[in-house]
């Protein structure tokens, strides 16, 4: 098999953009873990990283909303929000246009996935990649869900879309990693922006960590909505990470609800090797 | 009734540095391109942000183009609160306020 | 159930462009039997008609290319060519956005299909229009499917798309008609355009008659475009149709080979009442 | 080696009158947008389709282009095959010529 890492961790812009204004005893633990996470998928030693987003229209708009998209291009760009606002630099980040196509290619047997041969990055990506591949020195794989627009990706699909994903990585000879990012509870780009469930967060975590299929597919997006906010939207690219580890627990290495960071911050990693 | 190209042109143009220059050099001939109302495309041109939020477009479109129009991070949060007080409750879509903005961080 | 008409027709643009070019003998029963098409669909009182079609770069491109995409729009427009060389004037056709959502919601639980609220229609939808609602008096939804730029939709799902599409449609109050149009064997826009291979299409609507899933599904992109050219990948939409009325048979209606048109020229209908 | 957005250039154009119009104004204005070689942006300027259809661009985006930039049919399936004669063969995609153009009506 040749999916070598597994995690997901949040990428709310604040968390770069507004990244002082957090207390130094969230804000440096949640940072520390995620060096752990980087260091972890450096010594995993991957060809490429696939990372399963929850974009904020960056490049999907309804005039042709795809349930998921993933692209094939050469190099991507990003962020395409200023970059003194969101406190990361503009650049060109490396792609592999031939893997992203053999891996559609399978996946596109079970799942219907668009496919986008340029892509441009919004903080969706650009946070993670910030933290997990500081020097931009792999070859990225970008994946969106529709979280961001309803009618949404119904999660069912999503999980399917995960398990697709894992069966394409194990047929390719590179060694691959995937990161999953999205927020749990939270209602961002409104004035409750900061507002987090914690409770309902750690339930759903917990469900998450257990790798609860039936659980995490029983959801529904009216009560998400009413209980985890706008945000809640984002736990699709949560459930394709589950679905792409199907039958394995997740390790939940970090929770605190950041609230100048508008989201509960995460950070999770999966044991590949765990028998 | 074009929520749909209102957000439409803020998708373009948080995306598009090209047309971002555009903008800057002749913002109606942009805004022309969209089928937009009279209140609409004033909203656009002048960064009403709070308009721009009770009229229903989508967070994430409005958070990037406030950002892009050089509004801080408070600045923005106090826009939308100024925009409720002002033009009432959101008209459209998803990106209600809750609970009178209870649990803010801002 | 709410499928009242099911068709299928050729949409290649010398059908308007160069009518006159055909020779009169070819020309007139293909034209007399788009007018039965019309008849019985007009019979049907369809309250909307999907046009399941095979685009040619009017709304999709590489930079977010989907499987299925359909419209949710409350107006369409077109052609997006010159109006004078497709001889087909421009104008906005009625749509229904509010019952394009209730198919989409159903779809999407079994098939990942983009969703778009605006469209502008080429041929693909307009020469099909043109005989069968020449006065623009009722809803249309289009569909696409990808059958211009590989990886092209699998054949395996276009199928399972149409046979999703008839459950929704199933699943409306609305009465629905659906008409499905692609070219078979045909070589178009190069040199060759106007080479028709008349026994490959004989064969494949033979199948198609006979509405052979396992048959029909046994065809690969490699052969089919050896042996049926660039256009032959607009079988697809064919595909469809044979799962969106899967168990029924298929009259083919007509069917002659017009080079000037750059297809066999087909019109299919679906007797929806025989038991 | 940007046939991409030699395709996507015409995809944008012919899909948007808006855009002619533009084109019509001042070519090299519209072009600049895109990431083209002399060659390419020069092809697209001169409407010349040989090269066009010798560089690979899909048939489907090509005929259209043709028509937008006034070409009879006839004429169209005559271009492509002096681009034959004057550039070689189709150099990518699918959209090649088979047989010498055997079968063809024109
Ligand atoms: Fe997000
Ligand atoms: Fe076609």
């Amino acid at each position: 098999m040749s999916l070598v890492f597994a995690g997901l961790c949040s990428h709310a812009p604040g968390i770069t953009a507004r990244a002082e204004r957090a207390p130094a005893e969230l804000r440096e633990p949640f940072f520390a873990n995620f060096n752990i996470m980087r260091q972890q998928l450096e010594a995993a030693k991957p060809d490429a990283l696939i990372v399963i987003a929850a974009e904020h229209f960056a490049n999907f708009f309804m005039d042709n909303m795809p349930a998921y998209a993933m692209g094939a291009a050469p190099y991507y760009e990003g962020p395409i929000e200023d970059p003194d606002w969101l406190k990361i630099k503009r650049r060109k980040i490396p792609g592999n246009a031939n893997l992203s196509f053999r891996l559609i290619k399978t996946i596109m047997q079970d799942i219907d996935l668009a496919y986008s041969e340029e892509w441009k990055c919004d903080h969706g990506i650009m946070v993670p990649l910030h933290f997990l591949t500081p020097n931009y020195d792999i070859d990225i794989i970008p994946v969106n869900i529709n979280c961001q627009t309803a009618p949404f990706t119904p999660l069912k699909r999503a999980w399917a879309f995960g398990k697709a994903l894992r069966k394409a990585c194990d047929f390719v000879d590179e060694r691959i990693a995937i990161v999953a990012t999205g927020g749990i509870s939270h209602w961002p780009a409104t004035p409750n922006s900061g507002k987090i469930n914690e409770a309902w967060d750690r339930d759903f975590l917990d469900k998450f960590a257990r790798n609860d299929k039936t659980a995490l597919l029983a959801y529904n997006d009216e009560a998400v909505y009413a209980d985890a906010g706008q945000g809640g939207a984002e736990i699709r690219t949560f459930i394709a990470l589950a679905g792409a580890v199907e039958g394995r627990k997740i390790n939940i290495a970090f929770y605190a609800p950041i609230p100048i960071y508008a989201v509960g911050c995460t950070i999770a990693m999966v044991d590949l090797d765990e028998s | 009734m074009s929520l749909y190209y209102v957000q439409k042109f803020i998708y373009n143009i948080n995306r598009d540095t090209k047309l971002q220059t555009g903008f800057a050099a002749n913002a109606d001939m942009i805004l022309a391109n969209y089928d937009l109302t009279d209140e609409e495309a004033c909203a656009l041109r002048e960064a009403d942000i709070g308009l721009l939020y009770v009229m229903g477009v989508n967070g994430q479109l409005l958070m990037h183009y406030a950002a892009y129009r050089g509004l801080a991070w408070d600045d923005y949060i106090q826009a939308m609160k100024d925009g409720l007080a002002k033009y009432g409750e959101v008209r459209a879509g998803s990106y209600v306020t809750i609970d009178g903005g209870a649990g803010g961080a801002v």
